[in-house]
């Protein structure tokens, strides 16, 4: 029980210093660093899921589940209140997620990766479709209040939104830590080490996937609700490819090791998008490439992998396995 | 253990932060800092983006020296330089609105002016209006931004999209051209959509015995229209409506061309000047030709217009300029308009977010396309005159001319005040000054 | 924003379909049409799959190498006419020179000097690691060439125009059909019936078998990495007279053929032939008779073969053993 | 009184191979079975189908007289017969005591908690024996990938034999151990499971230990069961000499 004591210490603290953070910040990063930590949720499920062996290329779907389930709820239902939004967003992602789960399940490597890709861009295609919700132009939504407060000033409605967010992302950081410290979360690990032997002592690798792959949904839709707010938009890029590429790339970027570094990878990630575009507005995205690059050929573990060199000794996770599940075998 | 590594990581954040909150530059009150936003990249940076930043370059360096015609003679904006932060469009709405809120509270630049795409446009506007910092559209169509939404610090200098297909109908009915039928091929997204929506409502009123006979929707980037073509030739309507642009629309035309399904039919693109330079003779001649605006070769005769032709020829020798190229200038004079405006009214200081706005609202001033004047969505949005014409080949110019041009005044393409633009079309344009 | 009118036709269409169009003409149309799309999804999509199948590699930057051999190909054709120095004809000589050229430099360059860097790394990272150089690339390509546009008409006009049933096709396209059978018929015939080619087969059954019984696996994978980078230009260099040459070509590019490569099995070269069909028709059928469909159809399709068959028309899984 | 595991005409095919022909073998309680038979005799396929690996073409797998002819692995599993692999099948990325840790929790009800931190649980009373059964409390902490053959093997079976199988199989446990080795490493795993319910059926080509360990045993020659018996009748049969041990013992 120790461990969750601290996970939960750490929460605590965690929300101190981001209430700090965005306080002493200037605003301009407030609002970065309140997009970034959404995208992060969705990345922290691409996270559950590699744990497992998985990664989905397709996390846009349920990134835009929840944008839009937010998004419809504030124009048609008038809901304003964050923390009921993005209930929704994440009740939303919930029921993709059950529905989807069983198809998908069954799959491994890079045929998930096509199949959840493929699956997004129906999506996508769908809402370039469906002009009752903005088409591909998308909707606009205002600034939602927040239990009952409404916020008047625009520094103040950015810093209650990150604040709400932090909160959002902190709890939801510290659960999925405990649950991947959890003798269940272990065996998301021995699952992704060696399916035959989880099978073999009775556990089934299908379920483990499945309950994973509904974690995922349910973070990508929380994501999904938090980023419309912070936004004020939403369309159907949400839901596009390189939408799902970046989360993944997040994922990567922070490993699957630590919960802290998906939100700090986040934001590197935001920082670094934002000053290459206004540095070299020509080749931003070259430079962008180039970043990719470098971090994944100098951190194959990902950020995470650093701060876990700062460890004494102990349990040392897995390496990532680095085949198809084909050469896995023995 | 966990602490360590969470502390490592808040540590981490720290520094990040130490390192960025010291980016807050003071400000100069000498210099108008403009952030420019188009496409640098991507599909649409040849058509639209190249063209509007060539555009914005000239002027704004014309500006800073004080070269312009009168009214527009005073230096930069009310003598004050301008100094462009140039902002790559391309990247999707989400990164827009970051770039948007960093411009505005990180480089701390005085107003945006830009944004071809129209999803772009619906994204940043709320975004501009929160952080209550002046925000010029300049170039993209779609009518929701006012129609559905009420901005104080967001203004469009240039006319939405309604008018370049109610002015195509128009030019059809002026010019005595009726069809049995009609085929569409338009791009499935919002412009391809609204587009192809306002002129087969425009087309209902003013020639209700023209069928759609069908309607084509590629995808945003195909490149490739075989199949499109096959199925246009194969229904065989008198009449093929597009509202394709930029590469989409080249690639449409060298493949149909060849394919005669755009002999012997009325061809009308609704917003296609700006591929004419690039095309050349591969534009067959005869086709129906919009500019949204009477820009390019249809901008008529008039000091600011006799200018900008020999600024940007001197510029870029041997450019024809297009569309973006005009409707950037138009954003640029529309918005040294409301400074020197806020000026005049502040007694000569620099103006804030809250006093260009203020004295934006309503403005009218001649810019090369004519006489533009903000009288939509309570003065925040333009309404300007609209042209069309045929595509003539000039060997000897080695150019395509644009012929049989008519003209159309503001308010006969552009809805009066009060009324969405859809309603406007479907209530046959009442209210409409066609002179 | 919600518009009843824009579906009314196509219904109508639709039922009027059955009365009045169910003819010849029509099947015949799609036909046609379809084959001449699958022809240069083909050549893209081979090059793709063969890359994946020896390297495992889903190449994301293969749509950007497309776009460099249209490059490439639109500049010597430009250069050739332009100063018409020869016979008209030796323009696809040097269009596929173009090809050629942009495969040899760039091959090895992004193999031997990024790629390998990143090989035994999960393959979903390796789709990441490609999905940099697209971002690579497509600057570069920008860097070089401007934003402008490049045309490379003079080939396509070259053959003239044919008609099918009442309709004119440019006699173009089916040199490109043609193109298509040949590519596949010797990479057909170089893979079943060569040496390298049989090593290159090995290699893709099973890499470490392979090395062990001593093939050069990292010669193969520099010259199986060129090759697919060679049929992805192939397909720039010869679309490029269909179109006009600027920035973003290459994106809806790599969607197709990632769909028909995914549909045919990863991996597999008969399998990207069919899939390549398959998608043509697919395309074809929508735009003739649910035009509203043709954004998504690749897309259904795809998520259709996948939930059915999740390696692909072609991929058979190799079974785990104990 | 019911043989706590029958097979029925099992058949298995692959392709032209014939891995299992007209297997019908009774196993009673209590018995410890030596499977003999040169490589592709189907020793492994004959466990493969038991434990619901692979389905067989033909025949069925009855066990106490319920029928789990084609069940899933983890069913079997639930249903108590267990196995342990030829090339150790265990978690090369976790820790020993993760492994084991697993093993453990996996059949326990409150065992797969979401909340129940991994850590915590390790060191329990059943842990704490499993580990000291098998000789693997030096290894506790360390991660299996750097851990000796023989080690992996023990870890192995001591995660096929949590929550006491009715029925164990065991493929060629001493396999790919130094000859010196054989005989402790049996010993080991024959101690640790003495003294429980469980049926022990394991496949070795060392007749030794076959002569040492087994009271019964089964000789496979190309898919069919050719010798069955006590082990000094079947070793000392030329039919099994003849295919199997090649005039050995």
């Amino acid at each position: 029980m120790a461990g969750i004591v601290r996970t939960l210490a750490a929460a605590v603290i965690a929300c101190a210093a981001l209430a700090l953070a965005g306080f002493v910040t200037p605003n301009w990063f407030v609002l970065v660093a309140t997009l970034a930590l959404s995208k992060g949720l969705v990345a922290l499920g691409i996270v559950a899921l590699m744990r497992g062996g998985l990664v989905s290329f397709g996390q846009g779907t349920f990134y835009c589940a929840g944008a839009y389930a937010a998004g419809m709820a504030m124009r048609s239902f008038g809901i304003g209140d964050a923390a009921l939004l993005v209930a929704l967003g994440a009740i939303a992602g919930l029921i993709l997620g059950i529905i989807i789960a069983p198809l998908l399940a069954g799959y491994r490597g890079i045929f998930f990766a096509t199949l959840t890709l493929a699956l997004s861009m129906i999506v996508y295609g769908i809402l370039n479709k469906t002009y009752s919700l903005g088409g591909s132009d998308g909707l606009n939504l205002h600034a939602p209040s927040f239990f009952g407060y409404h916020p008047a000033r625009s520094q103040n409605a950015s810093y209650a939104l990150f604040l709400f967010t932090s909160l959002v992302t902190v709890i939801a950081a510290a659960l999925c830590r405990i649950h991947f410290d959890s003798v269940r979360g272990l065996l998301s690990h021995a699952a992704r080490d060696n399916e035959i032997r989880v099978e073999y002592l009775g556990a089934s690798v299908r379920w483990i996937n499945g309950i994973n792959f509904v974690i995922a949904a349910v973070l990508g839709g929380v994501g999904g609700a938090l980023s419309a707010l912070s936004l004020g938009h939403i369309d159907p890029d949400f839901a596009f490819w390189t939408t799902s590429g970046e989360f993944v790339f997040l994922a990567i970027l922070s490993g699957y090791v630590s919960v802290t570094a998906v939100f700090v990878a986040a934001i590197l990630l935001e920082l670094v998008r934002s000053y290459s575009s206004q540095y070299f507005p020509n080749t931003w995205q070259g430079a962008l490439g180039v970043f990719l690059l470098l971090i994944i050929l100098f951190l194959p573990g990902g950020l995470g992998s650093l701060a876990l060199r700062l460890r004494p000794r102990g349990a040392k996770p897995a390496r990532a396995p680095a085949e198809n599940p084909n050469d896995r075998a023995p | 253990m966990k602490f360590r590594r969470f502390a490592a990581a808040l540590v981490a954040g720290a520094g990040v932060l130490g390192s960025f909150t010291t980016s807050a530059t003071a400000q100069d009150d000498n210099v108008f800092k403009l952030a420019f936003v188009a496409f640098l990249s991507g599909q649409a940076a040849e058509s639209f983006g190249k063209p509007a930043v060539q555009a914005a370059t000239a002027v704004i360096d014309a500006l800073n020296a004080g070269s312009l015609p009168k009214p527009y003679d005073k230096v930069g904006f009310g003598g004050l330089k301008i100094e462009v932060h140039l902002i790559d469009e391309a990247g999707g709405a989400t990164k827009q609105v970051e770039e948007l809120r960093n411009a505005f509270e990180r480089d701390h630049v005085d107003a945006v002016l830009g944004y071809v795409s129209s999803g772009d446009c619906l994204a940043v506007s709320p975004a501009a209006e929160e952080l209550k910092k002046l925000l010029v559209l300049f170039d993209c169509g779609t009518p929701r931004i006012f129609e559905e939404n009420q901005f104080k610090y967001v203004f469009r200098t240039a006319a939405h999209g309604a008018m370049d297909n109610v002015a195509m109908a128009r030019y059809l009915v002026k010019r005595g051209i009726k069809v049995a039928d009609v085929g569409a091929i338009n791009q499935d997204y919002a412009w391809g959509q609204d587009s192809w929506k306002d002129f087969k409502g425009s087309l209902a009123q003013l020639e209700p015995e023209a069928k759609t006979k069908v309607e084509l929707w590629p995808k945003f980037g195909a490149g490739q229209y075989g199949t499109e073509i096959s199925a246009l030739l194969q229904e065989n309507p008198a009449l093929v409506y597009s509202s394709l642009w930029g590469g989409d629309l080249q690639a449409f035309v060298l493949q149909a061309a060849p394919r005669g399904l755009m002999k012997d039919r009325v061809v009308v693109l609704s917003a296609s000047d700006h591929v004419l330079p690039p095309l050349g003779n591969k534009m067959p001649d005869g086709v129906i030709i919009g500019a949204r605006g009477a820009n390019g070769q249809f901008a008529e005769k008039s000091p600011i217009n006799d200018w900008y032709v020999a600024a940007l020829a001197t510029a870029y020798p041997g450019l024809i300029p297009v569309q973006p190229h005009y409707r950037a200038a138009q954003g640029l004079l529309g918005l040294k308009t409301a400074v020197e405006k806020a000026m005049a009214a502040n007694g000569g200081k620099k103006p804030n977010s809250e006093e260009m706005a203020a004295a934006m609202v309503g403005i009218e001033w001649d810019a090369p396309p004519g006489h533009i004047k903000l009288a939509l969505g309570d003065g925040h949005q333009a309404i300007q005159s609209n042209a069309a014409g045929r595509t003539k080949w000039d060997p000897d110019a080695k150019m395509v001319r644009l012929v049989d041009i008519e003209h159309f005044a503001a308010e006969c393409v552009n809805p009066p005040p009060g009324i969405k633009s859809a309603d406007w079309i479907a209530q046959g344009f009442p209210g409409a000054k066609c002179d | 924003m919600h518009d009843p009118e824009k579906w009314k036709p196509i219904f109508r269409k639709d039922q009027a379909l059955y009365v009045q169009r169910t003819s010849v003409k029509l099947a015949a149309a799609i036909l046609i049409d379809g084959v001449i799309d699958a022809s240069w999804l083909f050549i893209v999509a081979v090059g793709l799959t063969l890359v994946f199948g020896v390297l495992n590699i889903l190449n994301f930057a293969h749509g950007s190498l497309f776009s460099v051999g249209a490059y490439a190909a639109a500049s010597a054709v430009g250069w050739y006419y332009g100063g018409d120095l020869g016979p008209p004809f030796l323009g696809y000589l040097l269009m596929l020179g173009a090809a050629v050229a942009v495969a040899l430099i760039l091959g090895p360059l992004l193999e031997r000097g990024v790629l390998r860097f990143f090989y035994r790394r999960d393959e979903v990272v390796l789709v990441l690691v490609t999905y940099a150089l697209f971002l690579i690339l497509e600057d570069a390509t920008k860097l070089i060439w401007g934003a402008e546009s490049y045309y490379a008409s003079e080939p396509y006009a070259l053959l003239g125009n044919v008609s099918f049933f009442g309709l004119s096709y440019v006699g173009y396209d089916f040199a490109l059909i043609g193109l298509a059978v040949v590519t596949g018929l010797l990479l057909w015939f170089s893979l079943n019936r060569t040496i390298t080619g049989k090593i290159v087969l090995a290699v893709i059954h099973d890499r470490e078998i392979s090395r062990a019984m001593g093939v050069n696996v990292t010669r193969v994978f520099a010259f199986a990495f060129t090759l697919g980078i060679f049929l992805a230009a192939l397909g720039g260099a010869f679309t490029a007279p269909k179109i006009s040459v600027q920035p973003g070509i290459g994106v809806t590019v790599i969607l197709l053929s990632f769909a028909v490569v995914v549909i045919g099995g990863l991996g597999s070269v008969e399998g990207a032939a069919i899939a390549a069909l398959f998608v043509g028709f697919a395309r074809a059928a929508a735009i003739h008779l649910v035009p509203w469909a043709e954004l998504f159809i690749v897309y259904l399709v795809m998520a259709l073969v996948l939930a059915f068959r999740p390696e692909g028309l072609f991929r058979r899984m190799s079974a785990r053993k104990i | 009184m019911t043989a706590l595991l029958e097979t029925i005409g099992l058949q298995k095919a692959f392709g032209a191979v014939i891995a299992a022909s007209d297997i019908s073998v009774a196993v009673q309680r209590g018995q410890t079975l030596g499977l003999i038979g040169n490589n592709g005799a189907g020793k492994t396929t004959f466990i493969n189908i038991v434990t619901g690996h692979l389905k067989p073409d033909a025949g069925r797998v009855m066990l106490d007289g319920k029928d789990i002819t084609g069940l899933a692995p983890r069913q079997v599993r639930r249903d108590g017969v267990s196995r342990s692999f030829q090339i150790p099948q265990v978690f090369t990325g976790l820790t020993l005591d993760q492994n084991l840790l697993l093993a453990l929790a996996i059949l326990r009800k409150e065992g797969m908690s979401s909340w129940q931190p991994a850590r915590s649980d390790v060191r329990t009373a059943e842990l704490d024996d499993l580990l000291g059964r098998f000789r693997l409390r030096p290894y506790r902490e360390q991660t299996i990938a750097v851990l000796p053959g023989g080690v992996r093997k023990l870890v192995d079976v001591a995660m096929a034999v949590t929550h006491q199988p009715k029925l164990l199989l065991l493929d060629e446990p001493t396999s790919g151990v130094a000859v010196e080795e054989k005989f402790p490493l049996m010993d080991v795993i024959m101690r640790a499971i003495e003294g429980t319910e469980t049926t022990v059926l394991f496949v070795e080509h060392d007749m030794d230990i076959v002569g040492r360990y087994a009271d019964r045993v089964l000789a496979f020659s190309a898919g069919r069961i050719i010798a069955d018996g006590e082990p000094a009748a079947v070793l000392s049969n030329e039919e099994v000499q003849r295919y199997v041990t090649g005039g050995a013992a």
